[in-house]
């Protein structure tokens, strides 16, 4: 392990306002808030890997009902939302370079797209949502999965609790998914209101640094999400 | 005094030695090593405690004193599992010539019905001598289902069932508890096992009224129309049920799966879940049409097809021979 | 974490995304085409390999000055899989006595 | 206790410093931040412990004539609860380790002080939940939520008593997250990781479960609390889902949620048995890597509290064979504890009887955990007073002991005041005579098949005369932790003023005034001598004692 026994003392001139009280230099600030993010990061791999470990395990058991429940939902409206998160996280990157290299405008620009992009696929996701709960896909006390064929079992219909077990995950991994993309939008909106301040630097820009982290998490979750919920046994 | 204040329990089954002796064996391993500890810690607390112009002498640490005290302890702890899991194997695996008792467990109360058809509640009268095989599942909640006597413990599940036995060796009047927590009365939901002599069984078993629970069974396999699918012979639409409790099934997605209990049940609850190789998906759920006894006893009835000779008037015969008794427990697990 | 090099990290980020929706592509393709019991892990793989280029090259786990970011991620997946493969053996081994 | 000058003038401190409730409710000053923790945990570890004295007195007799069965389940459960995530799990991290760990590296914070603060404020949102949820009914599932009773059976408040433990659990997380950050990148210079003291070494390991164990019971709960409004199924038979698997989440979390309980008071045990004894630790790498061992092989072994659950024989097979694998570092603990007696120079204050006390119960709580860990022992003993004597013995005899008795070895620093240190010993001899009275005896009612969470044992008087012992045994315990609750009340009015390093103790903590100043220290110190270094600190004591003769 590398360690950052940074106490170099303050360099008279350089002192910045965003410089905390408590560190010794900036650079150990920009570490630690990195760093901070990171372990946060672990944090919400294991808070949706009790969900991921629901899902495996049911999918075992289940699967020829959950390839029915999986093939009623919508994959083309999945793959679009997933090139919209890439083309989202490829915004934050260049927003991040944007405040490297001291382009105000670019970044102001691409934070805003980013932000775009990501009310794009609560768009879209909320279509489908809406799909759903017309078809009564939503489990609960209207939830009806009845006459749907397993993909494979032309003569065979999935069983409609196990389905809805399918869809309790689906909607409770897709809604927490949503809830980080509602959060990740908040801090975006943040980072534009200092981008617009010019708070940020080339010599400094961390939050942006960190707001970019959270997303691109945000981002690799639906990664998995989209196979694994939308695309079970979908070959004709 | 000592009357009621016992400070071992009731040694009443055949389990009940061997975990008592791993027991023993762990109590004096951990004697041992607490009287080490607290030994070294008391004689060098007051060895070396503080004396004015007396240092400390500062020991920085020994490799080969670390290497042995973990290495050393890991393998005590080693042979402490491998017992360990040597007594549990044998208190998982039932015998395979087991008398039957099929359990339901639900909020408050055990009800307990013997393969011969005896119903009880709260009570289990068994014979000494003898292997039992409990075959349990719960109507609401988890419930477990514990004999401190015969050192025995098996949570009973919603849904599933679980299994397990005992080998009573002492007649008497033993305590029964549910072990896991199950709500409001769970302290209520106690009961006892009753070992009797064989004799005295036998007596108690002979005034039971009701045929055997697989007679019970094949009534309803009649009412509820199974009948017409599984036949006994290949040209039903659903597989014919001789023998086949206990042998190995081949799924109609390929895989392998021995037919037990929880396969028939499952099969009754959720025909689509395990469809047998070369048959339909065709047959309708009974889930909420069956309760768990008539459950139980349609399981008993699909397993006493697998008996050799199996047949109606096999399982009647069964009241007046008991399983068990000589040359007839050669029951296919 | 920030990137000191002075040639400009757009090639690699627009490289990155082009591969990351050829990724989705890809995963979309596969899963219509029947692979049996294939389908999961080819899935699973372009889901990795898309997850590894956002870590490594748009969260700059890659020019990561030090090992300690890489240690937090490995252990936070070794702990991940711990969660799923131990749990997962107990269902995959269960049986009826 | 050492002779060094206490100023007649009181120094500026963290403490006089600002005045006014605002002051402390928005201070981001950690030593703020873990008094406050002191204070709130303070608070429910008296709820819970008066839960524990009711369940008690009703179990005095066979019958449940006391309270009702509904009530005495309500108590345990809630006892459960608020000594599990409102006490045991903040105690010592969130108010020795939020207090010392920035003194311990030279820090003037910990990283991010504002979530210190926020971290505090969630645990207080999610008491506040808790205690509204008690006064309004509570809850009547045992602390382990299991399905489908909590989700389709109970007809108590479980979501909001779930709510409120996921509230409190980004608590904990946060914290954690906290220190790793904190112990990573805010060490003076100089403070190499073979020169840490071994009490951030077991932070530091217990940070990583909290950071990485937490979250697991905090989606778990989520469903739970989805599965009871909404009947989705996940857990409950009923509906295709398998109770079994809420174990496995629940378990994942809580099994070393027994660790983040017992590894910073390991910290606090070691810190204390190197000062009283003078010594350096014996084997200081070792004691720092079992540490970190002991986390992450606790993830290791959580299917143990369910071999008779219905899992498979295999898995359980494996869990039991890894459980042991927790049992060698624990072990090694403790033979490096007592090694370091050894040659000693050995003091017996108060710290030191409490961590005397802790070495005695520690090492039988864990001798105990081999039989539960013994698959054949296990399928008897499980779900028995057994297995109550078995956690209380780490929970209350190892991680209350040793948060005792760090908070008497840090209270002079804390409070700049001393404790009556014969009162101290005192206390500390009535809470090991009456945690013994109270728990050994459940060890035999174990055995003897008496099963958990029962109100009622009206059928089973033979199990009665041990009861009775147990329960005069709790009140006991009861006047042994309401003593130190008193005088260090007492002593903050009444107390001498507290020198600046009153044991003479090796660390940077006591190189800061008592009580320290806000930001810690003057200038950043930089270390250049080794953990422990209790030889050179009496060479110079002797010294200037030789001077001043």
């Amino acid at each position: 392990m590398s360690d950052s026994q940074a106490a170099v003392p303050h360099h008279d001139g350089l002192h910045n306002p965003a410089l905390l009280h408590h560190f010794a230099t900036e650079e150990q600030q920009r570490d630690s808030a990195s760093f901070g993010m990171w372990i946060f990061l672990a944090t919400e791999v294991m808070f949706f890997g009790g969900l991921f470990c629901a899902y495996l395990i049911y999918r075992r058991w289940y699967f020829g009902d959950f390839a029915a429940a999986s093939k009623s939902i919508n994959a083309a409206l999945g793959a679009t939302n997933t090139a919209v998160l890439i083309c989202s996280s490829l915004t934050v990157v260049l927003a991040i370079w944007a405040a490297q290299t001291a382009r105000r405008g670019l970044m102001i620009l691409m934070l805003v797209l980013t932000m775009l992009f990501g009310v794009a696929f609560l768009g879209i996701k909320g279509i489908e949502y809406k799909d759903k709960f017309e078809e009564h896909h939503v489990p609960g006390v209207s939830f009806s999965f009845d006459h749907q064929q397993i993909p494979g079992h032309p003569d065979q219909y999935a069983n409609p609790q196990h389905a809805q077990i399918f869809f309790a995950l689906y909607f409770i991994m897709t809604g927490l998914h949503a809830l980080h993309m509602v959060v990740g939008l908040g801090i975006f909106t943040w980072l534009l209101w200092m981008a617009w301040k010019g708070r940020f630097t080339p010599h400094y820009h961390t939050p942006l640094e960190i707001g970019g982290l959270y997303w691109h998490f945000v981002d690799i979750v639906w990664i998995y999400l989209f196979p694994l919920l939308y695309l079970i046994d979908r070959h004709p | 005094m000592f009357d009621n204040f016992p400070l071992w329990p009731q040694r009443a089954s055949s389990m009940a030695g061997n975990v008592d002796a791993l027991f023993i064996f762990l109590l004096i391993v951990s004697g041992l090593m607490t009287l080490l500890i607290f030994t070294a810690i008391i004689y060098f607390a007051a060895r070396y405690r503080y004396r004015k112009g007396v240092p400390a002498e500062q020991i920085e640490g020994s490799i080969p004193l670390e290497l042995s005290w973990s290495l050393i302890p890991l393998g005590v702890f080693m042979v402490i599992f491998a017992w360990g899991a040597v007594v549990y194997f044998k208190g998982r695996t039932p015998p395979r010539d087991s008398t039957e008792v099929y359990v339901v467990a639900k909020q408050w109360m055990w009800k307990l019905e013997h393969a011969e058809g005896q119903r009880e509640i709260n009570e289990l009268h068994v014979p000494v001598g003898r292997d039992v095989k409990l075959i349990m599942t719960s109507q609401d909640v988890i419930h477990s289902f514990f004999v401190p006597a015969f050192r025995m413990k098996q949570d009973v599940l919603p849904g599933r069932y679980t299994v397990a036995w005992f080998h009573a060796t002492k007649p008497g009047t033993y305590h029964l508890f549910c072990a896991e927590y199950c709500g409001t009365q769970h302290s209520g939901m106690i009961g006892s096992i009753v070992v009797m002599e064989p004799a005295q069984y036998e007596a108690w078993m002979s005034g039971g009224t009701g045929g055997p629970l697989s007679a019970t069974g094949e009534k309803i396999f009649a009412e509820l129309g199974c009948v017409t699918c599984h036949r006994s012979d290949t040209q039903g639409r659903g597989p014919n049920l001789q023998g086949v409790f206990g042998k190995p099934v081949q799924l109609e997605d390929g895989r392998m799966l021995t037919a037990d209990e929880n396969y028939v049940r499952e099969s009754i609850l959720d025909p689509g879940a395990k469809v047998v190789k070369g048959f339909k998906p065709v047959m309708p759920t009974f889930q909420g049409l069956v309760s768990e006894e008539q459950l139980n006893a349609l399981v008993a009835y699909v397993k006493s097809q697998s008996q050799p000779g199996a047949g109606v008037a096999k399982a009647n015969a069964a009241v007046t021979a008991p399983e068990g008794a000589p040359g007839k427990g050669n029951q296919v697990q | 974490m920030s990137n000191h090099s002075k040639s400009s990290p757009l090639t690699s980020y627009f490289a990155v995304w082009g591969a990351l929706l050829l990724g989705t592509f890809l995963t979309y393709e596969a899963a219509l085409i029947d692979l049996g019991r294939f389908n999961a892990a080819v899935a699973l793989t372009i889901a990795t390999t898309k997850a590894l280029l956002v870590a490594l090259f748009f969260m700059h786990l890659k020019g990561a000055s030090e090992k300690l970011l890489k240690l937090v991620v490995a252990s936070t997946i070794f702990f991940l899989i711990l969660l799923l493969a131990l749990s997962m053996f107990d269902y995959g081994t269960r049986s009826f006595s | 206790m050492a002779t060094a000058t206490v100023p007649s003038v009181e120094r500026e401190n963290y403490l006089n410093k600002h005045y006014g409730v605002e002051s402390w409710l928005l201070t981001t000053d950690h030593k703020r931040i873990a008094l406050l923790y002191l204070i709130s945990i303070t608070f429910f570890f008296f709820i819970g412990g008066f839960f524990a004295l009711l369940i008690r007195l009703e179990l005095l007799t066979p019958a449940s004539d006391l309270v009702q069965a509904d009530t005495y389940n309500k108590l345990f459960t809630m006892h459960g609860q608020v000594m599990v995530f409102f006490f045991l799990i903040p105690s010592i991290p969130a108010v020795l380790g939020n207090f010392l760990i920035p003194l311990m590296i030279g820090a003037k914070d910990l990283a991010f002080p504002r979530v210190n603060l926020l971290s505090w404020y969630l645990y207080i949102i999610g008491g506040i939940m808790m205690v509204h949820c008690m006064l309004t009914g509570g809850v009547d599932t045992g602390w382990t939520f299991y399905t489908p009773f909590s989700t389709a059976f109970s007809n108590t408040k479980v979501i909001e008593a779930g709510l409120a433990i996921f509230v409190a659990g980004f608590s904990s997380i946060l914290t954690g997250l906290n220190f790793v950050v904190t112990i990573h990148r805010m060490r003076a210079p100089g403070l190499t990781w073979s020169r840490l003291p071994l009490f951030v070494w077991a932070h530091y390991a217990t940070s990583i479960i909290q950071i990485l164990g937490t979250p697991v019971v905090a989606i778990t709960l989520v469903l739970v609390v989805a599965e009871r409004s909404l009947h989705l199924g996940i857990f409950d038979p009923k509906l295709g889902g398998d109770p079994l698997l809420f174990q496995h989440l629940f378990w994942f979390y809580s099994h070393p949620a027994v660790y983040i309980m017992i590894l910073p008071s390991m910290g606090v045990v070691t810190e204390i048995i190197a000062c009283f004894s003078r010594k350096r630790i014996f084997g200081y790498s070792f004691v720092a890597l079992s540490s970190i061992a002991i986390a992450v092989f606790g993830f290791l072994v959580w299917a143990h509290h369910m071999f008779v659950a219905g899992i498979s024989v295999y898995a359980a097979l494996i869990f039991s064979l890894l459980s042991y694998s927790v049992a060698v570092p624990s072990a090694v603990k403790v033979f490096n504890w007592t090694a370091t007696l050894y040659k000693g120079s050995i003091r017996y204050d108060a710290p030191m009887l409490y961590a005397f006390g802790f070495l005695g119960l520690f090492t039988m709580g864990g001798l105990t955990g081999l039989f539960l860990a013994a698959l054949g022992v296990d399928v008897h003993v499980t779900d028995t007073y057994f297995v109550i004597a078995h956690f209380h013995y780490i929970m209350v005899g190892g991680a209350l002991m040793g948060y005792l008795g760090g908070m008497h070895f840090w209270w002079p620093k804390i409070s700049g005041k001393l404790y009556p240190e014969g009162w101290a010993r005192l206390a500390a001899l009535i809470v090991f005579i009456g945690f013994n009275l109270t728990f050994f005896p459940q060890f035999i009612l174990g055995y003897l098949g008496m099963p958990r969470r029962y109100a009622d044992y009206s059928h089973m008087p033979e199990f009665q005369i041990l009861n009775v012992f147990s329960t005069a045994g709790s009140t006991v315990l009861g006047v042994g932790y309401l003593l130190p609750m008193i005088y260090f009340l007492w002593s903050m009015r009444y107390g001498k003023p507290a020198p600046d390093n009153p044991w003479n103790a090796a660390g940077l903590e006591w190189k800061t005034p008592s009580p320290p100043t806000t930001y810690n220290f003057e200038e950043e110190p930089v270390v250049t001598w080794e953990a422990y270094n209790y030889d050179e600190i009496d060479k110079g004591h002797k010294e200037e004692v030789h001077v001043v003769g």
